[in-house]
């Protein structure tokens, strides 16, 4: 019961230091609340950088040449068995004509040297192949290889590399950097929170001199560490929400290109991690010099 | 009560606030504790109730050590110790009877028994009026009268007074002595330092004086003498 | 050198302090300011140095209103005035030299200067050994004797203090009497808040008594009286 | 003289005021530090980014086709018009040969197409042109046009429209995003300093009423949140300078091909931004809230 009535008592008290110093307390919710914002701002970018890494990985073709004279029983089979293929995302039938056509845009001005040899096309049908990911291209062209009606299987081995390459270094910073940026928001919010709690050290002098254990005067200070945190991170949390549907409004119609990342399940999580981050950023701030302030 | 043996206090800018000191104060006691500014009678008090620790020399409470106490044991010594500081110390932000209730919030009082005993001793010390103003918003005197109300709301066995009256008019002065004395009459220990010659004088009771960190006497009923060096 | 004009004072929490208090103080002027706790004593001298602004009625310094002084007049009219104030104070992070020296570098005193009158005006007090203290290493009287160095130190035309014997030992009170009546006889206006009633009864001075906000009684040479209201 | 002194005076209270609430020193110059060090990152990425942008565009070409029977003298006197254009950054002669060797190159694995075209080579001369900025492209074709021994010009329009739409949004973003971002850390440098000089406001209030002038009270908190500043802008100068050498080294390991910026004068100009910054908020912060307890 005396327990119970004291964690009750730390709402009241948690609620009346929030309120009895304010201009701390919006200091240090705003603090929370900006930080927070560059850090998901950070996180959101980090998530869509690698959205569209992943689907610029997912274009990732290896094409297979069929020969001039495979039997259309062959290359059904050959269907069947790309479509089985674990890692296969997906496939496209390119037929000679549409081949030469393609040549005609990688040409582009250069259209002249094709004269002559048009009639003739001597460009053989293909299937291009998207695999998952890049490690899976070798793979998949080593299975391929020497079936009935294949002539070739070719891709660009440096193309995959460099690109697996790229991508892994932008993922690897991403996340890095987001961690790294996580510590730092850590650091500023709890040492907010920490001068606030530091200004009121001679009330906690004075707590302890009147009979308070330790744990009496640090309930409060915990309870008032999670408000303030949940406050920053919930004004946070807002802010990055409608910025975001903005900034996607915004790109869809300048790049539209650009496969950005739906707001839906991801803000939902992403709250969650700030409002998470808001309330033990809060307890650990405040708890620390509370702690020390205790010691002495 | 208290039993301190040979205690020396210097402070860590080497003044030596206390030095050899050798007292027992009985449970029931009333004792003054006179001298000069800076004869370390604060000093004195701020051992009991175990804010410093000395240097030297041991101090019992009801027999056992305060010096060897436990950290996690000096609340409920705290709790047993009501004390007026001589700068108040009130919570800033807390009205004058949320500080008073505080001290019984700590013991883990019940609501009711707060609900209670907080208007009362506000009572008793003159200030139902002010009970919910702030620290600032109260008068050096009015102050010094939640401090008293605070230490004593909890019944403690003993109740240190550090110039309690300081910033009292003669009268009001005499009405708070009037209180500790009946505090005391119930079996409470009292210590009171003090400057206030006429009170000393008057109540004609114990008198421990100290001069620069010594007792310089120790009368058992005894008078303000400024004879000291 | 004052003139108080039915001056009235109600805090924002309503409490009416003060009540058409009117009050003449003339140059060169011993005054004691007497009353029982929270009776205004403290409000009228936060009045006088413009921390407190009436609520009505006007207030004049040398002739001028203080009510209606520029805002970046004030500090030129406390640098006249010198303050003890009742809770003393001191900054925190001074040492009590340099807490009594900041009193003189604000008015914009040499270094030279400085150097030689701020230990000269610590050992009037009697704390010349513990000029390089920082305040919460001093003991409360000392405390509040160097609050009275810092504010006799610019020799000020006029010193106001609060209760400046509260935490003080008879003789050493005597002593701080003593040097203001000093300062007096050299033509500088001293107002005293006082509760030491043996001290006012011996100095025979003029005696304003306060009781709930309102003037009680104003003798010229008059005697601390318990027999207000 | 008065003047002189006290200004003097407020080096030595800074001092004393920054070291004697040393916890909320260490952790204002750490709040400081640490959001400066993410700014400057920010700035040197975006620095990066623009510099990448740039490569990427100035290797911006059109190319300028020769007549099959043109006059070598007609060929030299298109070169010198060519190095006179304003905006060209640099140009290339591709001779028959070069130009088939580069289509081989297109084609890949598709090679056979070339058999029999080979010994024709019906592909022409031309001139490679970069040019400054992509917006600089049209102008140039349009000079060049028509000049004798020219048979056309051509460039991919669409190309560069969709370079110039990528490259600026970036710019852009990357500086809103800085912008922003100085925005937060002024607002988080200032929120701290105010923290730590509110702390302080009974100071302030005594000093008050010993009669010290508003600007006399002023002048030490602006000097302290100066210094305050500097030392948390040295510290995140010091911290990025050696962080930048060796994100270059590790990139220059795995991604050789990314044009990133030397470290030499960018460094140094970014640790003046920085001191500046630091200084900068420092006095905005401190003046802020001592402003607002004066007016008390
Ligand atoms: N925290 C401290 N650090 C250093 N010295 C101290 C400290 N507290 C007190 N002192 C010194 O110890 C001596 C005794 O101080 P104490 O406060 O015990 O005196 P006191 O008898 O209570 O005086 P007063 O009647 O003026 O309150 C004084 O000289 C004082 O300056
Ligand atoms: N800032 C304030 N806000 C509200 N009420 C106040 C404030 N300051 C003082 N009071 C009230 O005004 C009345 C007069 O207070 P004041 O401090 O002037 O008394 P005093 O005569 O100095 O008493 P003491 O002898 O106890 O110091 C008291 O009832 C007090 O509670
Ligand atoms: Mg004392
Ligand atoms: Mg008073």
């Amino acid at each position: 019961m005396a327990t119970f009535r004291s964690l009750w008592r730390g709402f009241g008290e948690a609620l009346s230091g929030v309120v009895s110093n304010s201009v701390m307390s919006v200091a240090s919710i705003s603090t929370v609340a900006l930080t927070l914002l560059v850090l998901a701002g950070f996180l959101l970018a980090a998530v869509n950088l690698s959205h569209v890494a992943g689907v610029i990985e997912s274009q990732i073709q290896l094409r297979v040449y069929l020969d001039a004279n495979a039997a259309e029983e062959d290359v059904r089979q050959l269907e069947a068995q790309i479509a089985g293929q674990p890692g296969v995302v997906g496939y496209r039938y390119v037929s000679k004509e549409e081949a030469l056509e393609r040549l005609r845009g990688y040409l582009g001005e250069d259209q002249d040297l094709l004269e002559g040899v048009e009639e003739l096309n001597p460009l053989p049908a293909s299937f291009e192949i998207s695999v998952l990911r890049p490690d899976l291209v070798e793979r998949v062209a080593y299975e391929l290889q020497g079936r009935p009606g294949v002539d070739k299987v070719s891709y660009s081995a440096e193309v995959v590399r460099r690109l697996l390459e790229v991508t892994n270094v932008l993922r690897l910073g991403g996340m890095t950097l987001a961690l790294l940026l996580t510590g730092v928001t850590v650091f500023l919010i709890a040492n907010t929170i920490r001068i606030t709690v530091f200004a009121r050290r001679e009330e906690i002098a004075i707590m302890k001199l009147v009979g308070a254990t330790d744990w009496y005067i640090r309930w409060p200070f915990l309870l008032e560490g999670v408000l303030l945190g949940l406050a920053g991170a919930a004004v946070a949390a807002l802010a990055i929400a409608f910025t975001y549907r903005w900034l996607l409004d915004m790109f869809y119609d300048r790049l539209p290109f650009l496969p950005l990342v739906t707001p839906q399940p991801l803000l939902q999580k992403l709250s969650l991690v700030l409002l998470g981050l808001g309330a033990l950023v809060g307890v650990v701030g405040s708890q620390i010099s509370v702690r020390r302030l205790l010691q002495v | 009560m208290f039993q301190l043996d040979s205690v020396t206090k210097v402070y860590p800018n080497k003044v030596v606030a206390l030095s050899g000191v050798s007292l027992t104060i009985r449970r029931g006691e009333f004792v003054f504790l006179v001298g000069p500014s800076g004869a370390g009678k604060s000093t004195l008090v701020k051992l009991l109730y175990r804010e410093e620790l000395p240097t030297r020399g041991n101090i019992l409470f009801e027999g056992r050590s305060i010096t060897r106490l436990r950290r996690s044991q000096v609340p409920y010594l705290r709790r047993r110790v009501g004390v007026v500081f001589q700068d108040c110390k009130l919570l800033p932000h807390k009205t004058a009877e949320a500080n008073v209730a505080f001290a019984l919030e700590v013991t883990g009082a019940g609501a009711r028994e707060i609900r209670r005993r907080v208007p009362a001793v506000l009572e008793l010390v003159g200030l139902a009026d002010k009970a919910r103003a702030y620290p600032h918003e109260l008068s050096g005197g009015e102050q010094q009268r939640v401090a008293l109300a605070r230490a004593i709301v909890n019944n403690p066995a003993v109740v240190i007074a550090d110039e309690p009256t300081g910033n009292l008019d003669p009268q009001t002065a005499w009405e708070i002595v009037g209180l500790l004395e009946e505090i005391n009459r119930r079996g409470r220990t009292v210590i009171m330092a003090t400057h206030a010659k006429a009170i000393v004088n008057a109540m004609n009771r114990r008198v421990v004086a100290l001069s620069r960190g010594r007792i310089y006497r120790d009368d058992a009923s005894g008078v303000y003498d400024d004879g000291y060096l």
